[in-house]
């Protein structure tokens, strides 16, 4: 007698969507650890609604921490997101074709941080409902509505740039129309690979100079080149300069956790070498931009740099950012004997990675706490628990996405090659 | 490729007809979606002849719908203001609608008139600004509303609230006063002739 | 023609296309950005024609405008009190009380609307109508007065001059009850000051034409007399390049008043009498005084007692006195002669930092002080104020026969609130039956709070007539909703210090809620149920017409209401009248001595007499302005530390509950995390005691407790901690409720020597950690 | 707007006359300082010395109206003089995304249109003065008590960001009336509310240009001041005192650097 059970490994089955030449684990192995993206979401969802519900105080912003969590996730992301306009611009515009086998999940991971990234701004405004007035009556003096504009259609110039890793699926490929639409698109993918470009420029730039427009706070504030304060510079390099090694980070986790090669070291080399040098110019112009803000700015208004650092945010910071997670990385990516080791070079752009994250935080955070006026309190800020839910939102999402692109679409095509037994 | 291609010609005309039937119908159906299912009335707890009024009273509109001293404008008139002229207890005439007025009177409840210009409660409109200052007659925005024999049926938009008057009763909405008395009028106007255009001119 | 996908993919562009080209889609955005914008929730206040009236805050004496619309739908309703800058004395400035006075008005959530009576084994209340309210009051207090037990009904309220509190005295009176007593306040502690003196019960500071102000321990800007009349005075002091008139505060805190003084003498908390004194003594050695003084009654020795003069030389010496008042001497002395050089200069009392009416002989010393600077009845000094023109209600009552429960023991006595409740609780000479509480929240604002909330809790009969559903109100059997001062009748006269007469009248300004009546016409209505001679003594239909009756020398009522004051021109300034037995200043008081040898005889008699009265001094000083030290300083080891209030215009003055907007604007060393008290101490004497900045601290006193949080603050005295008034509402909503504790609960209350009032200025405290 | 910090006895007044006229709610728990709506903040400082030479003063705070531009503005910086106007523009208007604030030219005031706001707080990140405050929580009007609002002021729902308008309405109404007399806006027509209601006369309004005016001669003084200078703000209210302590209070300085610094730390063991 038949169960009815019985049959269901049969419609289980997905091997049939698989990419070429590869293999994936056993279905009820991908849903069991689906479960991990799906409890963070879950998470998100209960903290989210709460948010939207009952409003922004179920967080511990205040108006003194305008900004929070959510800004400092967001910015961390779009900037580690910065690998996919970078890479896709080397590929397709320079025309390092080197970068191919990498340029897929550069882009993958640039849209899972950018579709995060908007999810989340969503809820960090008052009025959700309200957000497209950014555009509907933009200003076109804020630096914030660049952003707005710029992240949106990138995010759109971003899905078009993953469609057809999507319509390479191997079922889907099969539909002609798919079949031609993709190819077509693969032929015009430099037009968006410039469009991206241009637009990641601008947005990232606009990020910093988010900071360095306010001009009335001294710890963000910088001075101008053109119509853009120098973090708009700053925030371009160091974003371009980490971009490449969290993608490249991904991709060497997701080789640890499947147990496969999907690139080949060369082209996780390559990328750190770029990252490398790209953060040594950033950490160059950082520091000058440090030591200049420092020395000439603060005193100009009446502060000093000890003033800038107080407990829990304390000199420490600098430091670290600089130092730690900035020219030690920047060293040890330029060191060709690091890159060659498969655990130095992770974790030369790890350290990589954090300090622009920690560049973020400190952007976002302690330009606020910093009070101004002599006679303000400093306060120090701390996420509620359901911040921390709505800000796992990209880990979820991400996980989740990427765990779905990685079983069924062609993201690595050097992996059938590389796995070959 | 090639039989596809062929199809194509063979069923062109006919397709590209159907691309203008399309056409009509969905705009057919975007004009009247949007007055008919957008749009609600409601009634006025009276009827009120302003022609006849105007007839009776010597300042024209400004006899009923007064500034005040501070220079606010009165809008729609209390039942005190009626009781200047229906001050017996006996009717003037004898419309239906001023005997169902002397329930109003004599109860001396007030009439919960619904606003046709009723402005959204974040907009502060400056009547002596407008009527006194730059010497607008009350027809630009208001229209001949001032010279009809009944009062129309209110319409609302269900969707915000607002009478209908302020977006406007043409189907494109984009007609300005006296059809329409949205915010891209007022502004337009101020621009036009060199207005102050600032936020706080007509916002509290 | 088929209809297949591609034909259907035309028909849908063209579809999509004819939808954009109607106004659908820019009119569905358009809509959806105005429906956004939209929150059905948020008020949408009437427009309405705007019109002012003037009226008087009673509880701040703030002459006010009350901003009315008049809605089509809505009706008049208040939506601001502003500031009145007809009003002479306030001249358009209000404090906060004033500006969030309709918080308290309108809020239904705290308004008594009808009439309630409370099961007291429940707890719950239900709504009765009028007639069945008065029944069973007025039912109570026949049945009383038939067995002769009307003594053992007693009524409590705020103001004995206020035409409501004349009314509450005459009720009683008739209904042959000797116990009424007000709310005590420095008003009382000037009247006896000046009447001892000079004969003149209502003296007041010409402060805004002074130039030299020297302030012993009042808060003259953080609530003393009217508040803003003060305020303007001190408007008038400051000036640029350099201030206009001299100002030093004496007292133990950096407060607002010491701050913004020129100088700040830091003394030892209660030495401010002491410190009087030397100055006097400085100016008599220093010859820099006015000679007319000498011709003062008592300024030499007389009868064999000590005088004014001997007195300090004998027991005043500056150095002493800086000593144990913890000042410098040199900077005293500086002052002192800068004060006497002056010309137009003022020594002021007034009320305590706790909002006590004011330790006797202080005030005494102060005025003997202006004497010595010769400042009476000139610009700038100490001035007579004229008695309002206000008429008696009717003819005397025969007093009832029995003593009253407060003060029977003393020569002369003011009757308060606390002493009434201490002897009814005590039972001596006899305990109450009825309690009748008009207006006060005494439960809440004590003085003690404890010991009224004892005297409420074991009274069987409690009623009490409040607009607002208050601690008070709570604890009553019967609760008897009145009006606000926006909604209602009433008056108010001059505030303390002011140097004119100045009568408030406040009127129906707009509908008053549901059945709330004017406390005055509950209590004519109560005298009409009665009938007999409480309706004899009342005879008027409502409180306007007494009202009416009372100011009719000050013109047209109605005219009278629309002012909404009357003030005298300009100060009595000129040779001040004498009305002292010996026709002179009194620096050794023959009234007084007068009204206590009545009791005693002389020599030893009028020693232990004055002893008696808790004078230490003994009866050569018991006439003179002397100082004694504080009681709070007796308190013994237990409690090593003083406790007084830091008085603030954010927090309260007076008897009406703070506001939801004042609750806002405390800062976080008033109140913080949401629901505690914070009170200031000083870093070193927090050291001492091991305690932190944060710490919740447990801070007792002899008569009660209270818990805060510790903040520290350099400007606190040392051994002393202050705490926040006002604070730690059970009632008034949940913008006010809970939050904080009530001072006056921990609030030690003693008697004055000699007058009897109660003070409470300073207590002794204990203080330690606790968890929380 | 010009406030004697030598009058201010720090009563609340205006504060509290503020918020009555521009129907500001009352939450529940309002000791969260740095979530509690106060559109004029009293904020009290003290000289920092031990008794008995304590002394406190108080800044009343209002929105600063900031114009900025002037001198000791942004663009000393670095690389060239910044000429863009809308750099060196108010520091909370060109930041809006949704042109939900504005600097009006013809009276400098800096508005908040609340229903265009989306709540995004760029504004508030950007004004150093802590002026902007943003609605965390919807307001709870407890019944009854909408009795007591003005129709002069639109209430604020959640989710937005509300400041002081220098009491814009009574500018409106006050010219209305003028309009309907033929008349002028004079000086005393337009008043705040708490210039109004400040029992000590502390605060002066009028228009800084207007050489008519008191405040116009009032910020001539060598006593008057204004907080945070050196950001090149260019605010609208000034500050009198002839406490030197006070005046270096309004702004930073290196040789009080330290001493802050210090204090800070010390203050948060």
């Amino acid at each position: 007698m038949r169960r009815w059970f019985d049959d269901l490994p049969k419609y289980a089955d997905d091997s049939s969507w698989w990419p070429n030449g590869t293999t994936r684990c056993r279905p009820e192995v991908f849903l069991f650890w689906l479960g991990l993206p799906l409890t963070i979401m879950a998470y998100f969802g209960l903290s989210a609604f709460l948010v939207l519900f009952k409003g922004l105080n179920q967080t511990n912003m205040n108006d003194y921490f305008a900004f929070g969590v959510w800004i400092v996730v967001d910015l961390a992301v779009i900037a580690l997101g910065a690998g996919a306009f970078f890479t896709s611009f080397l590929n397709y515009i320079i025309g390092k074709t080197e970068l191919k086998p990498i340029v897929n999940a550069a882009v993958l991971i640039g849209f899972i941080c950018y579709t995060g990234a908007i999810l989340m701004l969503g809820i960090d405004i008052g009025q959700p409902i309200r957000g497209w007035f950014g555009f509907w009556h933009a200003n076109v003096h804020s630096m914030l509505t660049e952003v707005m504009f710029c992240i949106t259609t990138y995010a759109i110039v971003l899905c078009i740039e993953l469609l057809p890793s999507v319509l390479d699926n191997r079922r889907i490929g099969k539909v002609p129309e798919f079949g031609t639409f993709s190819h077509n698109l693969h032929t015009i993918m430099i037009v968006f690979a410039a469009a991206g470009t241009f637009l990641s420029f601008f947005h990232q730039g606009s990020l910093g100079g988010m900071f360095g427009v306010l001009y009335a706070r001294p710890f963000a504030y910088r001075g101008h080149l053109g119509i853009w304060p120098m973090t708009f510079f700053l925030f371009v390099m160091s974003a371009i300069a980490a971009g490449p090694s969290f993608t490249t980070m991904v991709v060497m986790i997701t080789e640890k956790i499947t147990g496969k090669r999907l690139t080949s070291h060369k082209v996780k080399m390559l990328m750190g070498k770029i990252s490398g040098w790209l953060l040594l110019v950033y950490m160059v112009c950082k520091s000058v931009d440090t030591l200049y803000w420092a020395f000439i700015y603060l005193p100009s208004k009446g502060l000093s740099v000890g003033q800038m650092y107080q407990a829990p945010y304390g000199s420490w910071l600098v430091w670290a950012e600089l130092g730690l997670f900035g020219w030690l990385p920047a060293i040890l990516l330029l060191t060709p004997r690091v890159r060659e080791s498969y655990g130095l070079l992770f974790l030369a752009m790890l350290l990589n990675c954090i300090g622009v994250t920690l560049n973020r935080f400190i952007f976002t955070i302690q330009s606020l706490a910093l009070p101004v006026m002599p006679f303000e309190k400093f306060f120090s800020y701390l996420p509620t628990w359901q911040e921390w839910g709505v800000a796992s939102l990209v880990l979820g999402h991400g996980l989740l996405i990427f765990m779905l692109a990685y079983r069924y679409l062609p993201i690595f095509p050097q992996e059938p090659e590389l796995n070959q037994r | 490729m090639a039989t596809h291609q062929q199809g194509k010609k063979q069923r062109s005309r006919a397709d590209w007809l159907l691309l203008v039937v399309g056409l009509i119908l969905g705009s057919a159906f975007g004009f009247w979606i949007t007055p008919t299912i957008l749009y609600a009335e409601k009634p006025q707890p009276l009827q009120f002849n302003h022609k006849l009024h105007m007839e009776q009273v010597d300042n024209g509109c400004k006899s009923c719908h007064k500034f005040r001293e501070d220079g606010s404008f009165s809008g729609i008139p209390g039942i005190k203001s009626c009781k200047n002229c229906h001050s017996g207890d006996e009717p003037l005439g004898n419309t239906p609608a001023e005997k169902e007025f002397m329930k109003f009177l004599k109860a001396d409840k007030p009439i919960p008139w619904q606003v046709y210009a009723r402005q959204a409660d974040n907009v502060f409109f400056s009547h002596a600004a407008h009527a006194e200052n730059a010497g607008l007659e009350c027809t630009r925005c208001h229209g001949k509303h001032g010279e009809s024999d009944k009062l129309r049926p209110y319409e609302y938009n269900r969707l915000t609230g607002y009478s209908r008057d302020i977006w406007g009763r043409g189907p494109i909405g984009l007609a300005g006063p006296p059809d329409r008395m949205k915010m891209d009028d007022c502004a337009k106007c101020h621009r036009d002739n060199g207005v102050n255009q600032a936020c706080f001119v007509c916002h509290k | 023609m088929d209809w297949d996908r591609r034909t259907f993919v035309k028909f849908a562009v063209g579809a999509v296309l004819g939808v954009h080209a109607s106004p659908l889609i820019p009119k569905f955005m358009d809509d959806t950005a105005i429906w956004t914008q939209n929150w059905n929730w948020v008020p949408v206040p009437e427009d309405g024609a705007v019109a002012y009236a003037k009226t008087v805050n009673p509880h701040t004496g703030t002459g006010a405008m009350a901003k009315l619309i008049d809605g089509r739908v809505e009706g008049l309703r208040a939506i601001r009190v502003e500031g009145n800058p007809d009003h002479p004395l306030s001249r358009g400035g209000v404090v906060p009380a004033d500006a969030s006075a309709l918080q308290l008005l309108y809020n239904n959530e705290t308004r008594v609307a009808k009439p309630l009576l409370r099961n007291r084994a429940t707890g719950v209340m239900t709504q009765i109508t009028w007639p069945q309210a008065l029944d069973l009051v007025g039912g109570n207090l026949a049945e009383l007065a038939q067995k002769g037990q009307a003594h053992q009904a007693a009524a409590l309220g705020t103001d004995p001059s206020s035409t409501t509190g004349q009314m509450l005295m005459r009720l009683m009176q008739a209904l042959g009850s000797p116990n009424v007593a007000f709310t005590p306040t420095p008003r009382e502690t000037m009247a006896l000051a000046g009447l001892f003196m000079t004969g003149q019960p209502f003296l007041g500071f010409d402060l805004a034409n002074a130039n030299f102000i020297v302030s012993f321990g009042t808060p003259l800007l953080e609530g003393f007399g009217a508040p803003v009349a003060v305020r303007k005075a001190f408007a008038g002091w400051r000036g640029y390049p350099k201030n206009q008139a001299y100002l030093v505060q004496i007292e133990p805190r950096a407060s607002v008043t010491a701050s913004q003084a020129d100088q700040w003498i830091a003394c030892k908390p209660g030495s401010e009498g002491a410190v009087a004194l030397a100055m006097c003594r400085i100016m008599i050695e220093e010859g820099v005084y006015d000679r007319a003084v000498e011709s003062a009654y008592g300024w030499n020795d007389v009868d064999g007692m000590m005088g004014f003069k001997s007195y300090l030389m004998k027991s005043i010496d500056r150095a002493k006195v800086a000593s144990l008042a913890g000042v410098s001497l040199p900077k005293l002395v500086k002052m002192t002669l800068a004060f006497a050089k002056a010309d137009r200069a003022v020594a002021v009392c007034g009320p305590g930092n706790s909002g006590d009416p004011g330790r006797l002989y202080d005030f005494m010393s102060v005025l003997a002080l202006n004497a010595l600077k010769g400042n009476l009845g000139k610009p700038g000094g100490v001035v007579a104020q004229q008695p309002l023109p206000l008429k008696s209600l009717g003819g005397a009552l025969p007093e009832p026969k029995q003593p009253p429960l407060a003060g029977s023991d003393r020569p002369f006595s003011v009757n308060n609130v606390h002493d009434l409740a201490e002897a009814a609780l005590a039972g001596k000479p006899y305990g109450l039956k009825t309690l009748i509480l008009c207006g006060g929240n005494f439960v809440f604002n004590g003085p003690q709070a404890n010991l009224m909330h004892d005297l409420a809790r074991k009274t069987p009969f409690v009623v009490a007539i409040t607009p607002y559903m208050d601690e008070s109100a709570a604890m009553a059997d019967l609760v008897l909703p009145s009006t606000h001062w926006l909604e209602g009748w009433g008056d108010s006269t001059t505030s303390f210090g002011s140097p004119v007469a100045c009568y408030g009248l406040h009127r129906p300004l707009v509908k008053a809620v549901a059945e709330a009546k004017d406390a005055g016409d509950t209590l004519l209505a109560l005298a009409q149920r009665l009938g007999g001679p409480a309706a004899a003594a009342l005879p008027y239909k409502n409180l306007a017409e007494a009202l009416a009756k009372r100011s009719q020398a000050m013109g047209d009522f109605k005219k009278l209401a629309e002012t909404s004051y009357w003030a005298q021109k300009r100060p009595a300034y000129g040779q001040m009248r004498f009305n002292t037995p010996s026709g002179r200043l009194e620096l050794f008081s023959r009234t007084l001595r007068q009204l206590v040898s009545k009791g005693a005889g002389g020599g030893q008699d009028l020693d232990k007499a004055v002893r008696a009265l808790g004078v230490k001094g003994g009866a050569q000083a018991a006439f003179l302005p002397h100082w004694e030290e504080p009681a709070a300083y007796a308190e013994g080891a237990a409690y090593p530390l003083i406790m007084q209030a830091a008085p603030s215009l954010r927090t309260t003055w007076g008897d009406e509950a703070i506001t939801p907007y004042m609750v806002k604007i405390l800062p976080d060393t008033v109140l913080a995390n949401a629901d505690k008290l914070v009170v200031e101490m000083n870093p070193a004497t927090a050291r001492d005691l091991h305690l932190y900045a944060g710490d919740m601290v447990l801070v007792e006193s002899s008569a009660g407790s209270l818990t805060a949080k510790l903040t520290l603050y350099a400007g606190a005295a040392p051994g002393m901690v202050f705490v926040p008034l006002g604070l730690g509402h059970q009632a008034f909503g949940f913008q006010v409720a809970k939050k904080g504790m009530n001072f006056n609960r921990a609030v030690k209350v003693t008697s004055d020597p000699m007058s009897g009032m109660p003070i409470w200025e300073l207590t002794g405290v204990s203080v330690k950690k606790v968890r929380g | 707007m010009v406030i004697d910090v030598d009058k201010c006895t720090g009563c609340g007044a205006c504060s509290v006359a503020c918020m009555s006229e521009n129907n500001v709610g009352v939450l529940e728990d309002e000791t969260e300082k740095i979530r509690s709506i106060t559109w004029l903040r009293v904020y009290q400082i003290d000289n920092g010395k031990a008794f008995p030479e304590t002394e406190v003063a108080f800044f009343p705070r209002p929105c600063m109206h900031c114009q900025g531009g002037a001198s000791g503005s942004p663009g000393q910086a670095f690389f060239q003089e910044d000429t863009d106007p809308q750099e060196a523009h108010t520091p909370c208007v060109s930041v809006c995304p949704a042109i939900a604030t504005d600097y009006d030219d013809a009276t400098g005031i800096v508005s908040q249109i609340t229903s265009r706001c989306i709540g995004c707080r760029y504004c508030v990140a950007a004004c150093p003065y802590h002026a902007r405050y943003f609605n965390w929580y919807d307001v709870p009007w407890p019944q009854g008590t909408p009795r007591g609002l003005s129709p002069f002021v639109s209430p604020r729902m959640r989710g937005v960001v509300e400041k002081c308008t220098f009491c814009y309405p009574r500018l409106q109404r006050a010219k209305n009336k003028a309009f309907l007399g033929g008349g002028k806006v004079g000086e005393m027509d337009y008043q705040t509310a708490c210039t109004e209601a400040c029992p000590s006369g502390a605060i002066t309004f009028g228009q800084l240009q207007n050489p008519a005016h008191k405040v116009h001669k009032l910020i001539q003084s060598e006593f008057a001041f204004r907080l945070l200078e050196k950001m090149g703000t260019n605010p609208k209210v000034y500050y009198m005192s002839k406490r030197k302590w006070v005046r270096m209070m309004a702004d930073n300085h290196l040789s009080q650097a330290k001493a802050t610094q210090a204090a800070a730390s010390g203050g948060h063991k």
